[in-house]
């Protein structure tokens, strides 16, 4: 059966009978689905390359966010240059079932990548298994999903947060009251970011004591009403982790209010432009900055890759991965980033 | 009869937008495309159903999003750190979305809130009860396992009916999910429940006027008590069908959701001044608010721009069931005048 | 002696300060008709309320058939055959008329199916018994509001009730419909039903009931037999003897055909599009044309266009000899026009605001200096108009919802008398209001016409009519079929043409 | 003495919102002495301004038995497009405005729709809610618009007058001018009227559609103004601000502040008190360090419960 069809035409039916007379076969081998398209599939380019019409490829972001936006820009720098790719950003409203729901009618649509940026690294399992059964490409940001797929290009939270907390912990002097500005549960980079703040500070700075953990939903304007309370509570307050960036600065407003900038250590984790602007101030003591607009043009790179059909799916049989290199940006670094690398 | 010619108009309407799609959006009219539209908004039609329930009684149900994250938090427990028996699971949750249906009824009989209080004020309690029993922080290494249950993740599977019935050489059909067929079950035994029973006679009575509910010898408050049960338990449902899809639950699952199924509600006709309404409006404005937005997605029109047309719709649809009320007034006058003249 | 079939020992209700009933008994033996009479605010509707279940009282029992019951709990009351028909509706309006009649207690088959065929029959047999002709599968909101009145009554008499109360049944009903009601009622006694009927009409209490029970002021003060009491002495009963005398004489007084003979208001061939058309009349300085005719005939719709609440589709109205076309009621009030619209609780006054806030609501700009109120002149208002209209009591803090239906009906009507229209227009203004306040009320409009103002009263009630009006209007089916000076014109000739006969 | 128990409640019933509020403020305080200090007594104010400024402005709209769940939106569109005159070059006053009047078309539109063509305000709000966010989101795109060297404008969010955070002058000045138009002006009789029975107002002379329209528009002015104290605050502007949430926050103010949703009776002042009680429990409970989840769940029962207290005169 002809590859061809399967993407081209209204023949994902094909497709699918393939399955239903290919799992007779399968047994009782249910996760071996998998398997069994990759061997069908072939290669995974091919297809995309030799279709009419340009090629399509889409962007899930997590919700409108300036770093989804950047890496957006990172992929459209790239994929401008191919003539024959037409790209898309979606929002995923912040929902699950939304991102599933467009993978879906990605999937109908027979594009021939996905960047992904899951909410939940379970959730968007079956849609990925889904999509690598249809001989879509999945290239998942940030957050990688259980399902291995074509690439994932990441800048670790959980190790950055823990390198956040060496960084800060140095800044402390290893000791001190610190508060965290959290955000609620339901999306994984939050509980990544603030495990790996925790945990760091256990390993390498133990002597440093978390006298708060309170939600700021990551908000600027919250985090200013909860660090404003928060300080009342704790006059000795020392250190406070924002777990974005806006909530960092939040806390930023409040120090300046009060007077307590260079008394307070702040860091927040993300990297955009305002915050390095504002640790170039003297404001906000660091961040965890990783060139976002080069992690998108990494994950255009990998899909063009592929979409040119030179590279077997084989080849990613053994899930891609792409660590993104990251700088703690504190008044120190800050300088080597460039402007043009800032978003 | 009215309502009936206003579901025929809301029916001839998703016919129209289908069919609309189906020639203007690359790839609408696709068996797979019928198979994402079924899995991906049968559980938003069930969460329809459920609303429409308080939303005759003249209520609403706010927390139906957080009764979704609940029931969803209690399957993802159950099943991953105490390894219980899959009816057991699937049991226990729809229980508990039940019961936190039912204890925003007994907020609305026994307190005397209104339901937007009071569901509004458990929209942040059951919130917080995730946060509470989420088992992705109490063992945060379950985050990354799925839900492999086939009990659970059974009802995501779908049916090759054409096959089963020899049609498949004729067309392509879609495969059915199991998801649509547990909403068609659940809008056939609501649809009997509201329009054949002597409950569902009640329960229109007392949204249509609780006085003369009350007087006829009508427990009101069982009714109502009833109404916000129901709400939950199919909040509790969609709850399984979005763990199956899935295979896990998150903290936030179904933020939102309350809007969409008011939204779905409302546009399928149900009133909010309560007593007027069926359960297949809302299952029709579910799949019509579906429609629009993969149509407009496969159009290629910004998601921006989807929701200033959702927004649009959403005033169309009141708008429409506006017209109809001034029309019947008016016809009411006329056939009035002619009465009296006769 | 037999067992009274419903009978109330020492009941009594009270709401917060307010003592609605105190220390009443009651009791209907099989068969009887027993007519409750008194004014508004003496009790009946916390009685009947009390006897339905509807609410429960402070004190006291009630037994059915000599069974003592549980109280405030309407479904033991229907359980135990106790059935009403209420003042206002108890309609589902979106229902059928059949799910209406058995309201909660359909005949149900397997699985809790509601029998619908067995439904349909039981709802024709029931009104081909009463002689009651209504499609039990219309929507009742869709149905006129006589029709309306009838599927209340059917839903009463489905129940097989052994006591059936009526508060006030007619109100709403025609002659041909009020009569047909009091076969039914005989209909009922002879098979040993024990009725109660509640109504400010004399005519239909001495019409079909057997004794009287009045109340006045929250007591039971008199038992009566029908047959050893006469009109006159009912009435001083109820209202007490002073009340009852200025009524009498006021009727005596001379009538003002035309007033002074200037044109205030003049309609000419005023049509609305399937409600009414070519209404033509004058309406003069110093008098009170009353306008009647059955309910449905279309006034209440005439005087909403007249005011610009509606508009019109054909005709032209002059005030003052300028034709006017008001588009909304600011513009009437505008030109002088007042209107006191029937539904007190629906149309006219903000129950839960002051009596201050509703006396002033029509004339804010007059109590405001710039563009804010100013309170010594909104209160020296309200003072003024309680104390012209003896409101009782002259408490102007209280919300409007305290005061009894005659002193909300005075507030109404000092509400408008505040603008000091030229032309005063009042839709049913004695409708659930006492004797004693209807006599003050038509002073209060005599008054008026004396002072020049032209004042345009719809009414039902031919007795108010004959009392007050100058003139007498008649409409039937949107049409206005003859004006006639009150003097020159006698009951029997004036209920003829109302019933369209001429 | 069981009698005393019922007589008591219902004595207590119309302090029940007031009581709590004591009851919390005590139960702090002892938890927590630093609860007290002026500066997080202030704090306490600074923080409920934006939501107590839409508050205000969502009280008159709420009386009249309607609801406004657009201002969430509302609030980030207004701080977008103040953001983007000023960044043209726009003077202060004209910037403002221009935020401003997104708040007055939006509000305006409301209420035509509500109040001319007669559609459920809930239904209608949920759908501008939607709209005026993809509007808000296709002018303003996702990304956060730094607001820069306006000192001015920043002063209106963080600036100090008399010792105060300006934006609780600002605050304090909203509700004394929404008082005074509640208690001395027609216009907050019309209010109570049309809330009281709106068919009535209409027999009476007044413009109840016109005034109902007013109403959106204020309510819509109310958000706008939150929306540039919040953008001045936080120094940015963003499409995303005011998030799902924020509406129903305001709704749940005014109705502890003992307004119906099913209209009627309502006083601004009363509103300003369950502002303060709702920003007093998170205030509270941010100071103890408690966890999220039982902040929610306290949230969502003291509301349930102060309610239901207050409910119980009948």
């Amino acid at each position: 059966m002809s590859n061809d069809e399967t993407i081209r035409g209204g023949a994902r039916r094909d497709f699918l009978k393939g399955i239903a007379l290919g799992s007779a076969a399968l047994g009782a081998a249910g996760a071996g689905l998998f398997a069994d398209v990759d061997t069908r599939t072939g290669t995974i380019g091919t297809t995309a390359a030799k279709a009419a019409g340009p090629t399509k490829m889409a962007f899930i972001q997590w919700q409108p966010h300036t770093v989804s936006s950047a890496w957006s820009k990172g992929i459209e720098e790239v994929l401008k240059t191919q003539q024959t790719i037409d790209y898309r950003l979606l929002d995923g409203q912040n929902k699950v079932e939304v991102q599933v729901s467009l993978m879906d009618t990605l999937i109908n649509e027979g594009v021939a990548t996905i960047f992904l940026q899951p909410i939940d690294s379970v959730a968007l399992a079956p849609s990925i298994a889904k999509a690598k059964r249809a001989g879509i490409a999945v290239i998942t940001l940030n957050i990688d999903a259980t399902e291995a797929h074509a690439a994932h290009v990441e800048m670790n939270h959980y190790y950055g947060a823990m390198d956040i907390a060496k960084v800060f912990g140095d800044k402390l002097g290893g000791k001190g009251e610190v508060a965290i500005l959290n955000a609620p549960p339901g999306i994984i980079i939050r509980d990544q970011r603030t495990n790996g703040f925790v945990d760091g500070l256990k390993k390498h700075h133990p002597g440093i004591k978390i006298v708060a953990d309170q939600s700021a939903d990551w908000s600027r304007k919250k985090a200013q009403d909860v660090i404003t309370t928060l300080l009342a509570a704790n006059p000795n307050l020392a250190g406070v982790y924002g777990v974005n960036d806006s909530m960092a600065l939040g806390a930023v407003d409040v120090a300046k209010a009060k007077g307590l900038i260079g008394k307070l250590v702040i860091f927040g984790n993300d990297g955009e432009k305002d915050a390095l602007e504002s640790i170039e101030k003297g404001e906000l003591t660091g961040t965890q900055y990783t060139d976002v607009f080069q992690q998108g043009r990494f994950a255009a790179a990998a899909a063009t890759v592929l979409a040119t059909g030179l590279v077997p799916a084989t080849a990613f049989k053994q899930q891609g991965k792409l660590l993104m290199p990251y700088v703690i940006a504190t008044k120190e670094t800050v300088g080597t980033i460039q402007p043009s690398q800032r978003w | 009869m009215t309502a009936r010619s206003a579901t025929f108009a809301l029916l001839a309407f998703f016919a129209a937008t289908f069919a609309f799609f189906c020639v203007a959006a690359p790839r609408f009219a696709t068996a797979s495309n019928m198979e994402n539209l079924m899995s991906g908004f049968s559980f938003v039609a069930i969460l329809a159903i459920g609303q429409s329930f308080p939303i005759l009684l003249r209520g609403i149900d706010l927390s139906v999003g957080a009764i979704v994250a609940l029931a969803g938090m209690i399957v993802f427990d159950l099943e991953l750190i105490f390894h219980l028996p899959g009816p057991v699971i699937l049991v226990a949750a729809l229980a508990a979305a039940t019961l936190a249906g039912a204890l925003n009824g007994w907020m609305v009989v026994r307190l005397k809130l209104q339901p937007f209080i009071a569901t509004l004020a458990t929209l942040a309690a059951y919130r917080g009860l995730v946060y509470s029993i989420s088992g992705r922080q109490l063992v945060p290494g379950l985050s990354t396992t799925p839900i492999r249950n086939p009990w659970i993740t059974g009802l995501e599977t779908y049916f090759d009916l054409g096959t089963t019935l020899g049609l498949s050489d004729w067309v392509t059909l879609p495969w059915f999910p199991l998801g649509f067929f547990v909403m068609l079950a659940v809008l056939a035994a609501f649809h009997f429940l509201l329009g054949s029973t002597r409950f569902g006679r009640s329960l229109y009575t007392v949204g249509g006027n609780p006085e003369a509910a009350r007087l006829a010898g009508i427990d009101t408050g069982r009714v109502t008590l009833a109404a916000y049960a129901m709400s939950g338990f199919c909040a509790g449902l969609a709850a399984l069908l979005l763990v199956a899809r899935l295979t896990t639950a998150t903290e936030a699952l179904g933020t939102g959701m309350e809007m969409s199924a008011i939204a779905a509600a409302v546009i399928g006709g149900v009133s909010l001044a309560g007593g007027i309404g069926s359960v297949i409006g809302p299952v029709i404005g579910a799949f019509l608010l579906g429609t629009i937005l993969i149509g407009l997605t496969l159009l290629g029109i910004s998601q921006y721009v989807q929701q200033i047309l959702t927004g649009a719709i959403l005033l169309a649809a009141v708008g429409y069931d506006r017209i109809l009320v001034v029309r019947r007034r008016r016809r009411l006058e006329a056939n009035l005048a002619e009465e009296t003249r006769a | 002696m037999t067992t009274p079939l419903i009978e109330g020992r020492g009941l009594g209700r009270i709401y917060g300060t307010l003592t609605a009933l105190a220390d009443a008994d009651f009791r209907v033996m099989p068969g009887e008709v027993r007519g409750l009479v008194g004014s508004n605010g003496a009790g009946k509707s916390t009685l009947i309320k009390i006897l339905t279940g509807a609410v429960a009282p402070t004190s006291g029992t009630v037994s059915v058939m000599g069974e003592e019951v549980r109280l405030g709990d309407p479904s033991e009351m229907i359980r135990r055959g106790v059935a009403c028909i209420y003042q206002h509706s108890n309609l589902a309006p979106a229902m059928s008329v059949m799910d209406n009649v058995y309201l909660g207690r359909q005949p149900t088959g397997r699985f809790g199916r509601v029998n619908r065929t067995r439904l349909e029959a039981d709802t024709r047999a029931l009104m081909a018994r009463h002689g009651m002709e209504i499609d039990p599968l219309a929507t009742v909101g869709n149905l006129p509001t006589v029709k309306q009145k009838e599927v209340e009554i059917l839903k009463a008499l489905a129940l097989d009730a052994r006591v059936l109360l009526m508060d006030e049944p007619t109100g709403w009903l025609s002659a041909a419909d009020v009569t047909r009601l009091h076969r039914t009622i005989r209909t009922l006694k002879a098979s040993g039903v024990g009725i109660v009927y509640i109504s400010h009409m004399l005519d239909e209490i001495f019409a079909v009931c057997d004794t009287l029970t009045v109340m006045r002021d929250g007591r039971v003060i008199a038992e009566r037999d029908i047959a050893e009491t006469t009109r006159p002495k009912l009435v001083e009963l109820m209202v007490g003897e002073k009340l009852a005398r200025d009524s009498a004489a006021a009727a005596h007084e001379a009538r003002r055909p035309r007033g002074t003979g200037e044109v205030r208001l003049a309609v000419d061939g005023l049509g609305k599009t399937g409600v009414f058309r070519d209404v033509s009349f004058d309406l003069h300085a110093g008098e009170i044309l009353c306008v009647t005719g059955l309910i449905g005939s279309k006034r209440t719709e005439l005087m909403r266009v007249i005011f610009g609440a509606d508009r019109a589709d054909a005709g032209s109205v002059e005030v003052d000899g300028r034709a006017v076309a008001f588009r909304s009621p600011g513009e009437a009030m505008a030109a002088g026009i007042g209107f006191v619209p029937e539904d007190r609780h629906r149309d006219g006054l903000m129950l839960g605001l002051s009596m201050t806030d509703n006396l002033i609501m029509s004339t804010i700009p007059r109590v405001c200096r710039s563009v804010f109120l100013d309170r010594t002149k909104v209160a020296a208002t309200a003072k003024r108009l309680v104390s012209d209209l003896a409101i009782q009591p002259p408490d102007t803090d209280k919300a409007a919802r305290l005061f009894s239906g005659g002193n909300q009906q005075k507030i109404l009507v000092g509400k408008w008398l505040n603008l000091g229209p030229k032309i005063l227009i009042l839709d049913e203004p004695t409708v659930g209001v006492d004797v004693g306040a209807k006599a003050e009320i038509y002073a209060i409009l005599r008054a008026q016409r004396d002072a020049g103002a032209a004042i345009l009263v719809v009414s039902s009630d031919l007795e108010e009519v004959v009392t007050v009006a100058d003139r007498i209007a008649v409409m039937v089916s949107g049409r206005m079929v003859a004006i006639h000076d009150a003097d020159a014109i006698d009951r029997t000739r004036l209920i003829e043409e109302i019933g369209g006969a001429a | 003495m069981t009698a005393l128990v019922p007589t008591l409640g219902r004595r207590l019933a119309p302090h029940a919102l007031p009581l709590a509020m004591f009851a919390i403020v005590v139960a702090f305080a002892i938890s927590e002495p630093a609860f007290l200090k002026p500066d997080n007594l202030i704090g306490i104010v600074r923080q409920v301004a934006i939501t107590g400024i839409m508050a205000v402005g969502m009280t008159f709209v709420i009386m009249t038995g309607g609801i406004d769940l657009s201002v969430g939106p509302v609030l980030a569109l207004s701080g977008v497009i103040a953001w983007f005159s000023l960044d043209a070059g726009a003077p202060l006053l004209v910037g403002i405005a221009a935020g401003l009047s997104v708040g007055l078309v939006v509000g305006v539109l409301n209420g035509l729709i509500i109040a001319r063509i007669e559609l459920p305000p809930i239904i209608v709000t949920l759908a501008m809610l939607s709209m005026v966010r993809g509007a808000a989101l296709i002018i303003g795109g996702p990304d956060l618009h730094q607001i820069r060297g306006q000192e001015a404008y920043a002063a209106i969010g963080s600036g100090n007058f008399l010792g105060l955070p300006i934006s609780v002058h600002l605050f304090a000045l909203v509700t004394l001018l929404m008082i005074f138009v509640q208690k001395a002006t027609p216009l907050g009789l019309l209010v109570a009227a049309i809330g009281e029975n709106e068919r009535a107002a209409r027999l009476s002379g007044h413009r109840t559609r016109l005034t109902k329209t007013a109403l959106y528009a204020i309510c819509g002015v109310g958000a706008a103004i939150a929306g540039i104290v919040q953008s001045s605050q936080v120094h940015t502007a963003s499409a995303t601000y005011g998030e799902f949430g924020t509406e129903l926050d305001v709704i749940a103010s005014v109705v502890l502040g003992g307004t119906s949703l099913m209209g009627g009776n309502g006083s601004i002042a009363r509103t300003i008190l369950g502002v303060m009680f709702l920003g007093i429990m998170n205030n509270g409970m941010n100071i103890l360090n408690v966890p999220i989840d039982i902040q929610l769940i306290a949230k969502g029962a003291i509301i349930a419960l102060s309610l239901a207290l207050s409910e119980a005169k009948g």
